[in-house]
């Protein structure tokens, strides 16, 4: 297979948005008849009361919650990853990063839904937000979900723009390879695009004050997430080291997401020819040292509480590791550590397959990581004779598979309305031939990762 | 409720209900002009009495405008009432003190049932279905009245049975006149858990045929046998209200207390030192105190007088009390044995208590003789911190009444001689009643059966008639308490709100009644009313000091106590003759069944429904069970090692075996139970009774075998055996409030047992 | 409008298109260079590269510092009210939002900086051919004084491959 | 995710066990049924709460505050009594109308037609024109606003001059708040909502 | 400015639970019925805590009634993000319900589980809703609920003090479970008076406070049992 040329490319990474087959249809008809449902619970509890969740006194957070850092964590893989390779401009990320930080918009969303729908009273929401009302009051700037409404909005808001800006290029392209209807919305959508040094200048500086103002938003993000969870004293949740821990597992889980997407598009639009094994590689080593920081991360939040010995905290300890959540707690260690330990780390296995099979057992682990720290604590706080487990219900169930669902429905969408490769970017970077690509990674390990 | 009632009444989040006071906006239905005059949102306090028991505890209700559905001449609408909003215990009352139980807080519900019976019931479908149709008071009357009329022409008016509950009042006292003068024999009062073993001894022992009254908040030791006293024996807010001077109420001094008994209690979970025995040795174990108490020369064994007379071998030292025999009886050390004999002797005053469990044995009676007399020897009787019987009024002196058991074989006996007209009053033996005395057969062959009970309960579900009486919120009720107070006691209150229904109160029918029989009562009875007669009879009693006269004192305080003069006192009872002189001697208690087919000893007890009556109210469903934190369901309670041995965890479904028949229930494990003994609460289980009680759980009595103690006829209810094995896992019929057991754990380096018992 | 301008295959041809451009007197600001990628490895591709987007998003955060602080000041005291024992103005807190309203500052008025700058969207006809965002390099002169058209045309003609247009 | 669900359905974690249901039982004649409950009977309704939008109140007969007054009864005197006293105002019903209504007045029509509706039994089905959705959870009480000497008219309007009465002044939790802070009157939330 | 607390004798409680039912009656918590029991929605502002305390034959039990502790510095209180729970000038921990939007929040804070959600719309078989308490509102679906010291109760008697221009005296206003005690195991009253009996009671010896390490400075005493020596 020859290196693409310029126009190659174009033709290529334009085919998904100018000829649509059947697939795509079916794709959106399945995802969207999931969603419906999701979003049919929702409405459910929404109408006949919150008690149709499995959620219990003293157990007052589930399933939701436990999507909702999920979905923030899995968020992580784009923009922060995209912003860093820009920074440190790495060539090998031009044809990732798009497809990164449309994950990371579409998984906020998703995310920021769950703290509005896991409210008793959800048409009540806007009462987070800051303005003047006839009440004279103000939301309480003392409360974690708070800086959550403020983090998560900053972050939101940053990682549109960062996505959008350069599409703009692309949209010009589009609007000029397409006609009739497509042609005239294009050309809006391209406002006015022509190219001009300046504008590519403006563009690029943009862009990297964007990349260096949205790392620390990301870092706070995920941090401020960890704080809903710390800042209450609850066993084995007041801890200084769930904000770097739960940032690395954002990461880690992000990168998760960011493989399995990228494989599915090489896949389904035929991207063999810009995604290339290498991409999969680098990223694979980027998680495999993810998953060490992780291990790292538990081995202290365990050794420390089991060491302390606090019996609030043992009786949480234990809960996880030996009685009711055992079986949870050793399929999550098996797939966040062992399953990428030995896949990623070993050169033989870190083939694309590979690396996509770490990446659901990542993802697995990831969500249940998340679970394991909220249901067993809140079950088991300091006076035994108030101990409670919870258990999910259907509802909850389908409500938080839905959100995998839309996740794929939004994809595909936005795969069909936007070239998921940067164009500009593409033809921007000298892109390294497939064939030269083996020397390459023997004498950078890491490819084009400058770090 | 289920979950489909969830679903319909919130159709739609948020709120709109709202209360009186508040008004709803959106009422379209037609509002009645109120009865009485009525300042909204304002609450007044009302005495009231409680009659949840036979205690008779004063009430402080709390009553405010409420609007309550009503239809009139068709139309359904709302109008403003005055309505019972709380009920609280009278501060001024001697017994409770402003304390009450739950039983009694709950009782509210009571008059607000949603299952009340609203008007005068016939019965349309088989007896015991609970189909009825609506009837006029006249029409019922009428029927009632052709009966009765009939049986006094035919010259039978002994032909009448009537079925009561336990504990006294001038209401009670209307209906035995009523009988009486009818020329009817005496009611049969029936309760599971009746004292009549009691009454009987300290007849024997003291000359009281009644309940003592327990001066705790002045003893410094307690030694209690079995008597939940500060659960639901005898009158327990008095006992829990000096429970607490007792410990805390005086600088510098706290009683102690110590429990006898083969299961915690609630009681015996507060107790300093809780001693399990072997059930039916209570008695061994007191006689070996007091031989402890006499040999130790604390006591001189005459101080125990006529009390002690009554125990064979008492005079001559109690040989056979010695303390290796009380060991192999009830199983207590000797140490210990002494330990306790020196602490009740020596910190008086000291008093010991026996009731429930210990007396229903076929050897109660020796037991409660038995801790009599260990009372009488320390000196407690009658004095401060001691034992005390509350002054009666003559009046209330019971009619000898035949027992339940024999009213059953005449039924079954059928012929002339058999009741024809069977009256129902709060009591519900089908319920409470063990199988084998067939009460429901028997009931179904009672001719007529007239029922003036609130609720469709197992008995009054078979009665052909329900004339449903008012609640006690909305009538005149009394209650003269048999114990509970060192002073003589009357409580009364008229009614607080106007009746919400087309029901009467039962004593005002019973004198209407006697008037319109066609052969009039011989005497007439003197009163028009139910109020007339509590008036006529507190107006007998002292004026109160500082009061201007004891009725409308009583009316305002909601009771009357203080000194009966010798006039008005009831005797002391004369003592059976056939036993006065002979000693008691200890025969080891009889069980039912066969120790090699039935190993374990059954302990049914009362729970917080008591003996099921309470069991309708939804407040009490809902409340955690003290000990085990059980709500909405019936449990089986049994040892840890020998649950541990049979396979049995929390939860896991065991079916009981007993003669008399078997049933299955959830498995609760608890350290604070013999490990030959299996409790179960009585109340759940009730195959009709409410929404709230019907088809919930199931109901020990049915196993309970037909064993009496001897001399009283009383049922022993603790002595059958049982046989337990495991039937299945978990299947989510025993609902917890509770996670875990233990607060600590006792050995850390298990810390894998935390939250032992976790819910779901 | 008129214009005139040639259609280069490559950056090297274009570069020399624009040098010719400059021969024939033109100022850099006159003449229009439109690609469909950014042009680093060449000359004319650093053209107006100087800009002050960095200070003005220091400027921005300062604004969203600013405005964070006085919402959160503003907002606790107007109506102080106590949880949990902290301090009604609590700064640890507030310094979260303070922080995160900072960076929203700083992005937003990046963002607008590059609208306004890079005259996006774009206002008015200017000169333009598809062509370039399939590859071709486009070198013009817009509204060309009359007289010299010509000279253009020639000197954008010159450079190997170009392809001069005229409007 | 699946293998967290499918793990805990392996060890019987989804979904609680349920207790067995009560017995279905015959109905009683006579016995009340139907549920008091805080639900929204409607949607409608429901939105109408949450915008806090108010009908105007449709009076089954127009009573004449102004006539009233002018016959120089005070608002606190005989109808709205309880204010003295209690948190509630309350709406005299038509019993409260009689006391003075079968004496007075009565060749009038409309005396005579509440004279003879009072015969039936049937009272005046009054619309509240002052309150609050329960969603708001307020207790007012007026007796020490009354004590305080506030005016009615300050939270009720010109009444003394209508009819009918109108909610001419909109009760908002500003319009509370701002008055209770001029006057030094406690804004702590438990004041009002409790 | 009164400073309510409370004083609970473990001494003297026998665990009998009628404070239980005298709070629901007072505070109209709506029973839930057994299905939604069996799924930990039963509402007990306050309960009776019962611990077993080794094996038979010496075994010990141990009550401890336990309600919102109205802690000075409650975890409960920061984290609400619209100040539905806050701090009163009173000490209590005030649960304004209208402002609740059901983050459920405070209750995961809330060391003690005193914290009930209303999962459903409560309801009540008619006529039982003729017993509701005109002075507390009933909580709608969505909202956190809680043990509020009976605050309806310090209102009227407070207003009805002022009517009457006459000061509070100490024990004018019993909260529904200490008025029910029958053994008076449970005081309530002002703190901030000394001669108080709550402040008596809270001095003794006996008195220690539940799970004071975590530094939330209830103002529940617990004055502990006595032991035999």
């Amino acid at each position: 297979m020859s290196h693409p040329t310029g126009d190659r490319m174009t033709q290529d990474l334009l085919r998904p948005l100018l000829h649509t087959s059947w697939r795509f249809w079916a794709l959106v008809a399945f995802f969207g008849a999931i969603v419906l449902m999701g979003l049919g619970s929702v409405a459910r509890t929404m109408v006949l009361g919150y008690g149709l969740t499995g959620i219990r006194w003293p157990n007052y957070w589930g399933f939701y919650i436990t999507s909702f850092v999920f979905w923030i964590g899995i968020s992580h893989a784009g923009t922060l990853i995209s912003a860093i390779l820009r920074l440190v401009n790495a060539g090998w990320r031009r044809p990732v990063t798009r497809c990164a930080e449309v994950i990371t918009a579409f998984a906020l969303m998703i995310g920021a839904l769950f703290p509005i729908i896991h409210l008793g009273r959800p048409w009540y929401a806007l009462w987070l937000a800051p303005y003047p009302s006839e009440r004279l009051i103000w939301p309480n700037f003392r409360s974690p979900l708070v800086w959550d409404f403020f983090a998560i909005n900053t972050y939101l808001t940053g990682s549109l723009l960062f996505l959008i800006l350069p599409i703009i290029p692309d949209f010009a392209v589009v609007r000029d390879h397409s006609t009739g209807l497509r042609h005239k919305i294009y050309r809006a959508l391209a406002l006015g695009w022509r190219g001009t040094p300046k504008q590519w200048h403006r563009l690029e500086t943009a862009m990297s004050i964007m990349a260096v103002a949205i790392v620390p938003v990301a870092v706070s993000v995920h941090t401020i997430v960890s704080f809903d969870f710390s800042m209450a004293p609850v066993p084995m949740w007041q801890s200084t080291i769930f904000g770097p821990y739960f940032v690395a597992g954002a990461i880690f889980s992000g990168i998760g997401g960011l493989i399995i997407a990228m494989a599915v598009l090489r896949k389904l639009l035929h991207l063999e020819a810009y995604l290339h094994p290498v991409h999969f590689e680098n990223l694979g080593k980027l998680m495999l040292v993810m998953a060490l920081l992780w291990g790292y991360f538990v081995f202290n939040e365990r050794l420390v509480t089991y060491y302390g010995n606090g019996p609030s905290e043992m009786a949480v300890f234990w809960r996880t590791q030996r009685e009711t959540f055992a079986p949870l707690y050793y399929t999550m260690v098996l797939c966040n550590f062992v399953l990428p330990l030995i896949i990623l780390g070993i050169k033989k296995f870190r083939t694309i397959t590979g690396c996509v099979i770490a990446s659901f057992g990542v993802v697995i682990g990831m969500w249940l990581e998340r679970f394991l720290i909220i249901a067993p604590s809140l079950g088991h706080k300091y006076l035994p004779y108030s101990y409670g487990i919870y258990r999910p219900t259907g509802i909850e169930i389908m409500v938080a598979s839905s959100t995998f669902a839309a996740m794929c429905l939004l994809y595909v969408l936005f795969a069909k309305v936007v070239p998921i490769i940067s164009i500009w970017e593409m033809k921007a970077g000298e892109h390294p031939s497939p064939d030269l690509m083996p020397q390459a990674l023997e004498e950078h390990p890491l490819g084009e990762l400058h770090l | 409720m289920d979950r489909r009632t969830f679903i319909k009444l919130t159709a739609v989040t948020g709120t709109t209900a709202t209360l009186a006071s508040c008004g709803s906006p959106e009422n379209q239905l037609i509002r009645f002009i109120p009865a009485e005059d009525i300042t909204p949102g304002v609450a007044t306090w009302k005495p009231g009495v409680c009659v949840m028991c036979s205690a008779g505890c004063g009430l402080t209700v709390r009553v405010m405008d409420a609007d309550a559905d009503v239809v009139r001449d068709g139309k359904a609408g709302v109008v403003r009432i005055m309505a019972a909003k709380k009920l609280e215990g009278a501060p001024a009352h001697p017994l409770n003190q402003g304390g009450l139980c739950v039983r009694g807080q709950a009782a509210i519900q009571v008059t607000y049932h949603p299952d009340r019976i609203t008007q005068p019931l016939k019965r349309s479908g088989n007896r015991g279905e609970g189909r009825y149709e609506a009837i006029t008071w006249d029409a019922a009357l009428t029927e009632l009245l052709g009966q009765l009329d009939k049986l006094a022409a035919a010259g039978n008016t002994k032909a009448v049975a009537t079925v009561v509950r336990s504990g006294f009042s001038q209401r009670r006292a209307i209906i035995d006149e009523f009988l009486k003068r009818f020329g009817a024999p005496g009611p049969v009062v029936y309760d599971l858990f009746g004292d009549d073993v009691l009454r009987r001894a300290n007849a024997m022992s003291f000359g009281r045929e009644q309940l003592p009254t327990f001066d705790i908040g002045n003893s410094r030791h307690v030694l209690s046998f079995g008597a939940d006293f500060l659960g639901t024996w005898n009158s327990p807010v008095a006992q829990s209200a000096g429970y607490g001077r007792m410990r805390q109420g005086r600088p510098g001094l706290r009683g102690s207390f110590v429990q006898v008994e083969a299961r915690m209690s609630q009681t015996g979970a507060n107790a300093d030192e809780w001693v399990p025995v072997t059930p039916g040795t209570e008695g061994v174990l007191a006689l070996g105190l007091a031989r402890a108490i006499i040999t130790a020369n604390l006591r001189p064994a005459a101080a125990a007088g006529r009390a002690g007379a009554l125990i064979d071998g008492w005079a001559s030292g109690l040989g056979s009390y010695t303390p290796e025999e009380v060991q192999k009886a009830t199983g207590v050390s000797p140490q210990r044995l002494e330990r306790l004999a020196r602490q009740f002797a020596e910190s008086t005053p000291s008093v010991a208590i026996v009731g429930g469990p210990p007396l229903a044995h076929t050897n109660g009676l020796f037991t409660a003789l038995a801790v009599n007399a260990l009372n009488a020897l320390v000196g407690s009787v009658g004095q401060p911190g001691g034992l005390h019987f509350t002054p009666q009024p003559i009046a209330a002196r019971p009619l000898a009444s035949s027992s339940l058991q024999a009213l059953s074989v005449q039924l079954l006996a059928g012929g002339a001689g058999a009741p024809q007209v069977l009256l129902l009053d709060g009591a519900n033996p089908i319920f409470t009643a063990p199988r084998a005395w067939k009460v429901r057969d028997a009931f179904d062959k009672a001719p007529f059966i007239v029922s003036f009970g609130s609720f469709l309960d197992e008995t009054s579900a078979m009665a052909d008639l329900i004339l449903p009486d008012h609640s006690f919120l909305e009538s005149w009720v009394d209650a003269v308490p048999e114990s509970g107070s060192v002073q003589a006691t009357a409580s009364v209150a008229g009614p607080v709100m106007r009746p919400l229904y087309e029901t009467r109160s039962t004593p005002d029918v019973l004198l209407e009644v006697g008037r319109r029989l066609a052969k009039p009562l011989s005497p007439a009875l003197p009163w028009q009313t139910y109020d007339a007669m509590l008036a006529a009879s507190f107006a007998a009693l002292p004026a109160p000091a500082g009061g201007t006269d004891a009725w409308t004192d009583a009316q305002t305080k909601g009771v009357w106590t203080g000194t009966l003069p010798a006039s008005l006192t009831a005797p002391a009872a004369a003592v059976a003759s056939d036993r006065a002189g002979t000693a008691v001697a200890y025969a080891p208690a009889q069980f039912d069944g066969d120790a090699g087919q039935f190993p374990m000893h059954f302990l049914p007890y009362p729970s917080i429904f008591y003996d099921g009556s309470a069991a309708h109210l939804p407040w009490l469903q809902e409340l955690p069970d003290p000990l085990t934190s059980a709500m909405w369901s019936s449990w089986v309670e049994i040892n840890t090692a020998t649950a541990g041995r049979l396979g049995i965890a929390l939860g896991d479904i065991v079916t009981i075996t007993s003669s008399q028949g078997t049933l299955q229930a959830a498995a609760i494990v608890s350290p604070g139970i013999a490990p030959d003994v299996v409790a179960m609460p009585v109340g759940q289980g009730h195959q009709l009774f409410t929404r709230y009680a019907s088809g919930r759980g199931q109901n020990p009595v049915e196993l309970i075998a037909p064993v009496t103690e001897p001399s009283t006829g009383a049922l022993a209810w603790a002595a059958t055996r049982v046989s337990i094995v495991k039937a299945g896992p978990p299947d989510g019929r025993l609902v917890l409030f509770a996670g875990g057991m233990r607060e600590h754990e006792e050995t850390p380096d298990r810390g894998g047992t935390w939250g032992r018992g976790e819910t779901g | 409008m008129k214009a005139v301008y040639a259609l280069f295959p490559n950056g090297q041809s274009a570069q020399e298109g624009v040098n010719r451009l400059r021969g024939a007197g033109l100022a850099d600001r006159d003449i229009t260079i439109l690609s469909s990628q950014p042009m680093e490895d060449f000359e004319f591709g650093h053209i107006d590269k100087k800009n002050y987007m960095w200070w003005l998003a220091c400027g921005g955060a300062l604004v969203g510092m600013a405005s964070a602080y006085g919402l959160t000041v503003l907002t606790e005291t107007s109506w102080p009210i106590n949880v949990g024992a902290l301090p009604v103005y609590a700064w640890w807190p507030n310094l979260i939002i303070i922080f995160e309203l900072t960076l929203l500052g700083a992005i937003l008025t990046t963002v607008v900086t590059l609208l306004i700058t890079a005259s996006l969207p774009g206002r008015g006809e200017r000169l333009y051919d598809p062509a370039v965002t399939h590859g071709q390099i486009l070198v013009g002169v817009e509204n060309p004084a009359s007289e010299s058209v010509a000279a253009y045309e020639t000197a954008l003609g010159a450079a190997p491959g170009a392809v001069v247009k005229k409007i | 995710m699946w293998l967290a669900v499918i793990g805990s359905v392996g060890c019987g974690y989804v979904g609680y066990p349920t207790p067995p249901p009560a017995t279905a039982l015959p109905a009683v004649p006579g016995q009340s049924t139907g549920l008091f409950t805080t639900a929204h009977a409607s949607f409608g309704e429901a939105a109408t709460h949450f915008f806090d939008r108010r009908a105007e109140p449709v009076q089954p007969f127009d009573f004449p505050h102004v006539t009233h007054v002018q016959k120089g009864i005070k608002c606190t005197e005989y109808c709205h009594s309880n204010v003295t006293t209690g948190p509630v105002a309350g709406i005299p019903g038509l019993s409260t109308c009689m006391v003075c209504h079968q004496a007075i007045a009565t060749e009038k029509p409309r005396i005579q037609q509440i004279t003879a509706q009072s015969k039936t039994g049937v009272d005046m089905a009054w619309k509240r024109v002052f309150d609050f959705y329960p969603e708001s959870h307020v207790k007012f009480n007026h007796a020490p606003h009354i004590r305080k000497n506030v005016e009615c008219a300050t939270c009720h309007g010109n009444i003394a001059e209508q009819t009918v009465a109108k909610r001419n002044v909109e009760l908002t939790m500003g319009y509370c708040v701002n008055c209770h802070n001029e006057n030094k009157a406690p804004v702590d939330c438990l004041t009002c909502h409790y | 400015m009164p400073k309510w607390g409370m004083a609970v004798d473990l001494d003297t409680c026998t665990g009998c639970g009628a404070c239980v039912t005298a709070c629901h009656a007072e505070n109209n918590i709506s029973t839930v019925g057994p299905e939604q029991a069996a799924r930990g929605r039963a509402k007990h502002w306050l309960r009776v805590e019962r611990y077993w305390e080794g094996e038979f034959p010496d075994v010990r039990l141990k009550f401890r009634p336990v309600m919102c502790q109205q802690c000075d510095a409650a975890p409960c209180e920061p984290v609400c993000p619209t100040y539905a729970s806050h701090h009163t000038e009173e000490g209590l921990n005030a649960q304004v319900y209208n402002r609740c939007i059901g983050t459920r929040y405070c209750a995961n804070a809330c060391p003690y589980n005193t914290r009930f959600f209303d999962f459903f719309n409560p309801a009540w078989d008619k006529p039982l809703q003729l017993q509701l308490n005109p002075d507390v509102s009933l909580r709608e679906v969505g909202v956190m609920e809680k043990c509020t010291f009976c605050v309806q109760r310090i209102k009227a008697t407070q207003i009805q003090a002022a009517a009457e221009s006459r000061e509070i005296k100490d024990g004018d206003i019993q909260t529904a479970c200490a008025q029910s005690c029958p053994s008076k195991a449970l005081v309530f009253g002002d703190l901030s008076d000394p001669e108080s009996h709550v402040s008596r009671l809270a001095r003794s010896g006996r008195g220690s406070k539940l799970l004071e390490d975590l530094g939330t400075f209830p103002n529940v005493n617990y004055l502990n049992r006595q032991v035999e020596a």
